[in-house]
């Protein structure tokens, strides 16, 4: 049975109870699974909580990040590795699942390349920012998954990244789970978030956008602002790394996944079997 | 006042100008980061890679 | 090669870069070693910061302890789970030492029976509590330590362990370790904290008791307060359990583990064998 | 006024009780646990376990 990668956002809203819920019943069902998940809410509200107010930057060529010194990687850990990984693995361990909760860090699971600086716009200037920990991932230690999942565990993983020299990097979590997807060679990978999926007017959940064949993809980056435009630049990683099908689901809804894995959402690639 | 690393032309400050801050030289345009403001030093802007994070 | 077990306490001053730089080194001379650590007072200073000051109780037989409801747990988990542990992480990442960090609710390393209530002694009542989330371990899972170490990975691992009902249960980093010690058959548990180690006098560091016999350990559980009792409590527990030799070893010196191997500072059971 | 659960005294409640305090009965020494204070209802005490935690 070919692994599936599910990306769980870390946005406000989330219901990570139902999410785990769907998790449990596909290890019943004994389909493998991975999962990767976010935790910008809970940064957020921790950063201000310490007096360490989240600063988000836009780079020169217009992506929005999350601005991540050391104080604020601290922080990210915090609330990523400490408290979502940790409430995760707690549920799906009441919910009979064997899960391990991994960092990127964690035996270099996450290997990434740390961007030494990160040209921004900002007050109508351009700026430069060196003490940025933020990487692009260039390797995923799928030895360590291999030996984990043969020896009957399954695994729970967020950011923070190793970089090349040692320093733990900030990554995109969806782009991630598509490097994640692509290294275990994944049939599927289910990115879900507070969102329908691809919406044609981001203010019109009726706009969703079902179904998008691979080589149309590119076409439709014109609809997405923002953490979209990241899931869609994951879903292209993901499907040239040869990920069958990427979905673009909605984690508010009851059986996200499995909804997801029913072509619920945005499916992008090979159409949903329905014989399935 | 600091000199272009290219076409050694004087290149004004802003008053506003920070510690970081992206600035053309005024004739050969090359881009150059004022590394500090006082004394006003200026460095080759980084060549810009392709930006991610979180 | 028999396993070392080191325990470094969460403390104020708690250098964690010669401890990791020590571990780097056993790892060069292939010594295998796991590390367990705390983080008590990154958790305070976090709970203090989040408006959620931590409230210690002292137990109707006289043992200190954090009060940790649901609110501290999550706090306790960002602080360990999160900043600590990944810090560890990446610190011997960087030295060349391939870290995997586990909570004990991870595969469940560390299963623990939770302790349904609390009697507290609190300005002159007694008291009880009910959600406190302590517990006390009854299993470790050696079978996901020896998968990991037998990859060539080695172990950092901090409380929450996972109780019976499934829930994270805030658990005492020494005990855990001395049960961790047990379950592996280590040879030796050094337990560093920023003290040299069991002083006759708390207040004189010259009071230093440096050798106590498996047998006599029991009489000087009066020279002990506060943490150090726990501390006893878990080298008893070691011994009683098969390892040779408990050191109480001060993490704030240079090779703070190696010294503590050698003898430095209050070695209970075996002698320090010196031609080692 | 809450009753002894073992011997039926009349147990008074001082007035700055707490929900979660023990209280003893006066007659027979019972420990009783004061799981709410209004209404007052009592109920035996916890057995204590050895405790422990971090």
């Amino acid at each position: 049975m070919a692994m599936l990668v599910v990306k769980v956002g870390g946005g406000r809203g989330i219901d990570y109870d139902a999410v785990c819920a769907d998790l449990a019943e596909l290890h019943r069902l004994a389909r493998p699974w991975l999962l990767v998940h976010g935790g910008s809410h809970e940064t957020n509200v921790l950063s201000e909580a310490l007096g360490h107010p989240p600063r988000f930057v836009t780079s020169a060529s217009g992506y929005e990040s999350r601005y991540t010194d050391r104080a604020t990687l601290e922080i990210f850990e915090m609330a990523y590795c400490g408290k979502v990984n940790k409430g995760i693995v707690e549920r799906l361990q009441g919910l009979g699942v064997p899960a391990v909760g991994l960092a990127g860090l964690d035996g270099r699971l996450l290997s990434g390349r740390r961007k030494s600086t990160l040209t921004i716009v900002e007050g109508g200037k351009k700026k430069v920012l060196r003490d940025d920990h933020t990487g692009k991932i260039t390797s995923v230690n799928t030895d360590l998954i291999r030996v984990l999942y043969e020896a009957g565990y399954v695994l729970v993983v967020c950011p923070p990244a190793i970089s090349d020299d040692h320093v733990a990097v900030n990554v995109d979590g969806d782009r991630a789970a598509a490097r994640i997807a692509e290294a275990v060679t994944a049939d599927d990978l289910v990115i879900l978030s507070n969102v329908p999926g691809l919406l044609r007017d981001p203010d019109d959940e009726a706009t969703l956008i079902p179904q998008i064949a691979s080589e149309a993809l590119n076409e439709h980056f014109g609809y997405a602002k923002g953490r979209m435009k990241k899931k869609l630049m994951a879903a292209q990683e993901a499907l040239d790394g040869g990920v069958g099908r990427v979905v673009l689901g909605d984690a508010r809804i009851a059986q996200p996944i499995r909804a997801a894995l029913g072509g619920r959402g945005t499916v992008i690639g090979r159409p949903t079997d329905h014989r399935a | 006042m600091p000199k272009c690393l290219e076409c050694d032309a004087e290149i004004t400050l802003k008053a506003d100008v920070e510690a970081g801050e992206i600035i053309d030289c005024p004739d050969c345009g090359t881009e150059f980061e004022v590394r500090s403001v006082d004394p006003p030093t200026l460095d080759h802007a980084p060549q810009e890679e392709e930006d991610w994070g979180e």
